[in-house]
């Protein structure tokens, strides 16, 4: 069942994923772009990661690609938008890619992991997803520890271990990044927004 | 650990401390909040933005300068007793022995506190004082746009401390993100301009493109290793390829190697290395030049901060088994700056546009800046049959690392002076090309001092004795000089660096030429800036100079070393 | 979940990031581009989750992600704001455009 | 029949009792709740489009359908569905035709996979997530997509314009929504939609509604806004008729464009039970003496018909908001899109953070106790939360954990552990 589901959720993701490279229409790349993305979920689901396939579609898909084909609303100029390249652009373009995969995918898929996971978990201990009776996240409930873990307490990783320090929590990244987004909120709402005439009737 | 430990470990341990060491940062965050609560309630009517900017800046550098004070005197060790307006400055940041006073990681090992970090952030809040003080004076946001552009400025400030203390591969891409992002803003912060957007949009495209590459890098060594933690990383290299061949027929290896040369692509972004350099002069010339002072300097600053811990992370504690492997990845990077300062010298030389000449020249800088991790990494990984002993091997990669401090210390004024001064011209002028430059230091006394502190700028960047950005290259080329016998291709590097001198001093005399050589073109008005403009000139000229030839000198370099030494413990 | 290990999922997110990378590379349109960050920065999250759950990343892995989520949106919002900018003042998106800064 | 309602799951029953191997009893038991939805999904399309007519009928004092199968007009629906099956299936030369195609489907099937986390009654959950909420709100939320690639790929100006403000008008609306969702997820401290509803049992002033002033107020923001997300009237602006002809779906026709509309009365009936799972108690019906009654019961067969009564007592909670939305649609005029985005944006985003803020402070400092309920509060069930993990997770290294430990994790992590009960 796992691998029937994998084998469908893969083959659409990267499928939509060469559609949205292939495809010269901007709002059919943003389409293929939103499968592609939506099967990225399903493989999130798959891997026992509820949560963060459930903020893929909420933020990714949901709001993200929204605001990309608001974008290419905003900005065509034509009926429907289109930007071609030329042939020869991509035929270079598919055999680079080609060879760059072949790199990428060699390099990585040489690496035996299971192996390396295993002498890892020799020197270093479990991970808390194999951790017996800790295992929850084995089915998918993670969203507590994440919480824990973005308010910075690792609870999956140090409860019941020795640790002189706690492990690596969260809660600088969870706060600066509130930060960061009000920055650049106010930085994208600057650029699009028209300069206001200085006037003295403020409101006008 | 029980529950109850670990929460208490978090609230009474790792909190306070981190909060205490982290203040600036935070008041740098209130102050974001301070601007757009102006404006909500409409009060930067009264309280113009920059008032609020400058204060939060300022009070961050001030928090900032205390930590480093008090660390470098009393690092680590209670008892000592500061005198008079230090103990006021202590206790007003609320700064304690096992806090501020001791190095390590804060935020449970997310960032990290030591001289280091600390010097950085000492460098990068002055800079954002000072930047802030220059657009006051040079009025780029108007009283409208103040709130956002000093929310951004703030923020991307925030983002480069944050990189720059980064001790985790997560934090490592939150910091450049949190710096370049609001940056692509900034660049294209006139928007009305069709050269500003084009520049952002240029800006914009590369760097999201880099980041992304920079992310999967990361995610690479993080499953590689098991862990994003940077202290963890070299070691756990080493133990994987325990007992196997350290060649590049040992997967582990390729797909380590594959993975930082990755983060390096983003980082090169950042620090625009050739090949990743095409935005900058794009960037710098469309963007605003406070802007692009702000950018050539800090952003590389906190980029090089990042380069050096992150090289040293995934190389370090590996012994002898991977240290052949980490002097070519050294070598690599000499070859990279050496590819860099030339490009950027050559194409500098054509260029009409000053912006434009700056942004190449900042990348031959770059490259410059690159020599030292260059050279720093062949030493700390010399080969036993060098017969470097690793006392010296500490002090020597330690000198390294002080020069490219030193160089980055006065690059901050020399690149600041003449970005601010092509700012204050062209405020004048309303011109940025070098031909429209004919002439300008017989317009007017206050002219004349912008030109001559110009000059000093230019000498310093080429340099020329006494200037400090003499003494800074030459730190720097000693310590290649160095690792040269150890590895002969650093020769070469030092030869290529010194070639590149003698051919920039052209293109900077060039600027130079048209100022003071160059006659008045006779139908122009005379042109004067105001005083308080010069006086700001001369204040961030005068440690150019400073930082040459004078005891000052020898202050800083020993803060340098002080700095970079703990590093190599 | 027998059948598929971590080598499925790694595999997926190569050619998610290689699409994106040629995407980036090609696409003429600057929001074409931005889709193009988007696969790359999604083949690296397949990684961080796959590595959380086969590798020995645990935990960090998930978090990774939701950061990686969070940060592409905020790009995403900048970078969408910059192409309307450009757009306003040039009328195209077409990054070929943007040739009037050279030198 | 009684070992299929004790079992635990369809396919637990299929493949204990008649023996199939897991693999087809998973395939069987998806067909099954794909059925019973599929159902369930057409049903409340039928059904309100009907309700519609009729209440419109009566406000605007006529009579409604009153021809096709009887004098109420029951069979309107279905021969209104007729009618549109048979139509010819056409697209403008104008439009992109693979999108304008495939759009009406992307809105039918968000719209229907939310279904898959709604509790319809006690564990009656086709999938029972820890982030069952979340997930809900977010597949739902991908059905302004196909709005947009509807409105973008019929070639027509109405269409765009339609789409866009579509677009802008869910994105904003998705903040307040989830803020204001979250509010009962504080409260109940989880995501489990089943949990959530499970945890307003007893008598009905334990429903959130009723919890304390801040959740009553946020039941109100929560109902207008799904209103808007749902782009019913007041806030219809996507398909506003009298400037756009018909927004999006203005070059549909036949099938395609009934998906629209069957969509449209789908996520209607979904967000209403949404609201009464979040907030007016789920499938309880308020009065513990009769959910008990079924509940304690030893008889399995008792068991299931509590829960076909709170199936029932879910779908006439539902059926009425159902009801209030379409009253609102005919009482109230259409806002302009401009009122639209300030409404959200200055007014909702405010008042929902504002209310959040308040709740979380009422969780704090009155922990354990609600306005009239008994319910504990946010820190007691928290605590309860997380003991419930600790001990779990110390089932195999008790000598890790010390009980007492717990206990002081448990209060230091949550303030209070001082349950209401």
């Amino acid at each position: 069942m796992g691998t029937a589901l994998f084998t469908v959720f893969a083959t659409v993701a990267c499928g939509a994923a060469l559609a949205v490279v292939l495809s010269q229409n901007v709002v059919r790349m943003a389409f293929y772009l939103v499968i592609s993305l939506g099967s990225t979920a399903g493989l999130f689901f798959l891997l026992n990661a509820d949560f963060v396939g459930a903020t893929q579609l909420l933020i990714y898909v949901g709001g993200t690609v929204v605001l990309l084909v608001f974008g290419v609303m905003l900005t065509a100029s034509g009926p429907f938008l289109t930007i071609k390249s030329s042939p020869g652009d991509l035929v270079q373009a598919g055999v680079v890619g080609g060879l760059f995969l072949g790199l990428v995918a060699f390099t990585v898929l040489q690496v035996d992991w299971e192996a390396n996971a295993v002498k890892l978990e020799r020197r270093y201990g479990a991970t808390s997803l194999e951790r017996p009776g800790y295992n929850q996240h084995g089915e998918g409930h993670t969203t507590r520890s994440l919480g824990a873990a973005l308010l910075g307490a690792r609870f999956d990783k140090d409860l019941g271990r020795h640790r002189e320090q706690p492990s690596t929590g969260y809660l600088l990244p969870f706060e600066i990044v509130s930060i960061h987004l009000l920055v650049v909120l106010i930085g994208a709402a600057y650029l699009a927004r028209a300069k206001r005439r200085v006037s003295p009737s403020r409101d006008a | 650990m029980s529950a109850s430990e670990i929460l208490n470990g978090l609230i009474h341990g790792d909190l306070p401390r981190s909060a205490e060491v982290f203040g600036p940062e935070i008041v740098l965050c209130l102050t974001v909040v301070a601007l757009l609560l102006l404006r909500l309630f409409s009060l930067d009517r009264s309280v113009p933005p920059y008032v609020v900017a400058l204060f939060g800046s300022l009070v961050a550098f001030t928090g900032v300068l205390a930590q480093f004070v008090y660390f470098t005197t009393f690092g680590g060790e209670v008892g000592g007793t500061p005198l008079g307006m230090g103990e006021t400055l202590f206790k007003l940041f609320l700064l304690t022995p096992e806090g501020a006073g001791t190095a390590g990681g804060i935020f449970t090992g997310l960032l990290m506190h030591d001289a280091f970090t600390l010097f950085f952030r000492l460098g990068l809040t002055f800079f954002l004082v000072l930047v802030v003080a220059l657009t006051v004076l040079t009025g780029i946001p108007d009283n409208e746009d103040g709130p956002d552009f000093y929310t951004l400025l703030v923020g991307s400030t925030i983002g480069m401390l944050v990189a720059t203390t980064a001790n985790h591969l997560l934090m490592l891409f939150l910091g450049v993100e949190m710096m370049s992002v609001p940056s692509y803003v900034m660049v294209g912060f006139l928007k009305g301009r069709r050269s500003s957007s084009e520049a952002a949009l240029k800006y914009v495209v590369y760097g999201a493109g880099t980041a992304g590459v920079m992310l999967y890098g990361i995610s690479l060594l993080a499953g590689l290793m098991g862990t994003a933690d940077f202290a963890e990383l070299g070691p756990r290299l080493a133990y994987l390829v325990e007992g196997e061949g350290v060649g590049l027929s040992n997967p582990n290896i390729v797909a380590s190697l594959l993975a930082v040369m990755m983060v390096l692509v983003g980082l090169a972004f950042k620090l625009s290395l050739v090949p990743f350099h095409f935005w900058c002069p794009d960037a710098f010339e469309g963007a605003p030049a406070e802007v692009g002072g702000y950018l050539s300097v800090a952003s590389k600053a906190a980029a090089f901060a990042l380069l050096v811990r992150f090289l040293l992370a995934v190389t370090g504690g590996q012994g002898e088994s991977l240290a052949s492997l980490n002097l070519y990845i050294g070598i690599a990077l000499g070859a990279i700056a050496a590819v860099s300062m030339t490009f950027g010298n050559l194409a500098a030389y054509s260029q009409t546009n000053v912006k434009r000449l700056l942004a190449y020249s900042t990348i031959a800088h770059a490259g410059y800046m690159l020599m030292a991790v260059s050279a720093m990494m062949v030493i700390v990984n010399a080969p036993a049959s060098s017969g470097w002993s690793p006392a010296r091997i500490q002090v020597e990669a330690a000198r390294c690392l002080e020069g490219l401090m030193y160089y980055l210390a006065v690059y901050l004024f020399m690149n600041l002076a003449a970005f601010a001064i092509v700012a204050l011209i062209r405020n004048q002028t309303f011109s940025e090309e070098i031909k429209d430059y004919n002439g300008l230091a017989h317009h007017s006394g206050t002219m004349t001092l912008l030109c001559v502190c110009m000059g000093i700028a230019l000498f310093s960047l080429i340099g020329l004795p006494p200037f400090g950005g003499f003494f800074a290259k030459m730190m720097i080329f000693a310590s290649v000089l160095n690792a040269g016998s150890i590895h002969w291709t650093m020769w070469a590097l030092l030869a290529i660096g010194g070639l590149n001198t003698i051919f920039s001093v052209f293109y900077y005399m060039r600027v130079l030429k048209a100022m003071f050589i160059a006659p008045r073109p006779e139908e122009s008005r005379t042109l004067a800036v105001p005083g308080i403009l010069g006086a700001y000139v001369l204040v961030i000229t005068l440690p150019i100079l400073l930082t040459g030839a004078s005891p000052l000198q020898n202050n800083l370099s020993a803060t340098a070393h002080y700095v970079a030494s703990v590093l190599f413990p | 979940m027998e059948g598929v290990g971590i080598n499925g999922y790694l595999g997926v997110g190569a050619v998610l990031f290689v699409c994106g990378v040629v995407c980036m590379a090609t696409k003429r349109n600057g929001i074409g581009v931005l889709m193009g960050v988007e696969l790359v920065l999604n083949g690296a999250n397949v990684n961080f989750v796959a590595f959380s759950r086969f590798g020995h990343l645990g935990l960090d892995g998930q978090v990774a992600a939701l950061f990686v989520i969070v940060m592409a949106a905020a790009e995403a919002a900048v970078a969408l704001a910059i192409v309307l900018s450009f757009y306003n003042n040039h009328l195209t998106v077409d990054v070929d455009r943007a040739d009037e800064l050279r030198g | 029949m009684m070992p299929l309602l004790a079992a635990e799951t369809i396919s637990g029953y299929l493949s204990k009792e008649w023996e199939l191997p897991e693999v087809w009893a998973l395939v069987a038991a998806a067909v099954v709740h794909v059925a019973l939805l599929g159902a369930f999904f057409g049903l409340p399309a039928l059904v309100g489009i009907w309700a519609e007519r009729k209440v419109a009928g009566r406000i605007q004092d006529r009579l409604g359908p009153t021809r096709v199968g009887g004098r109420f007009g029951w069979l309107q629906s279905v021969a209104d569905g007729l009618k549109l099956i048979q139509k010819e299936d056409l697209w403008p030369t104008a439009a992109d035709a693979m999108l304008f195609r495939v759009a009406p489907y992307i809105v039918v099937i968000s719209s229907f996979s939310a279904f898959l986390f709604l509790p319809f009654s006690d564990t009656w959950v086709a999938i029972s997530l820890d982030v069952g909420l979340f997930l809900a709100l977010a597949i739902l939320s991908l059905e302004v997509l196909g709005i947009i690639l509807a409105g973008y790929s019929s070639g027509s100006k109405w269409s765009l314009f339609g789409g866009m403000r579509e677009a802008a008008q869910m994105v904003s609306y998705e903040v307040p929504l989830g803020i204001t969702a979250v509010i009962p997820v504080m409260i109940a401290g989880s995501m489990n939609l089943n949990e959530i509803g499970s945890m307003q049992s007893g008598w009905f002033w334990n429903w959130f509604v009723f919890r304390d002033p801040f959740t009553l107020l946020a039941f109100f923001v929560f109902f207008t806004v799904t209103l808007a997300s749902n782009k019913r009237a007041p806030f219809d602006l996507a398909e506003a008729e009298s400037e756009l002809v018909g927004g999006f779906h203005t070059e549909y026709s036949g099938m395609r464009w009934s998906f629209f509309f069957l969509a449209e009365y789908a996520s209607m009936y979904f967000v209403s039970a949404l609201a009464v799972l979040l907030f007016l108690g789920g499938w309880w019906t308020g009065l513990p003496f009769i959910d008990d009654f079924f509940r304690t019961s030893d008889s399995v067969a008792m068991q299931y018909l509590g829960r076909v009564l709170g199936f029932a007592v879910l779908m006439i909670k539902a059926s009425k908001l159902v009801f209030l939305q379409i009253w609102i649609r005919w009482s109230l005029p259409r806002l302009r899109i401009d009122q639209v985005m300030t409404t959200c944006l200055k007014y909702l985003v405010p008042i929902s953070c504002f209310l959040f803020l308040g709740a979380t402070a009422w969780s704090l400092f009155l922990p354990g106790r609600v306005l009239m309920g008994t319910q504990p509060g946010l820190g007691g069930r928290v605590a309860d939360a997380a003991l419930v993990e600790l001990n779990e997770s110390s089932g195999s290294e008790a000598a890790f954990v010390a009980p007492d430990a717990v206990d002081v994790a448990a209060s230091s992590l949550t303030f209070s552990s001082k349950g209401g009960e």
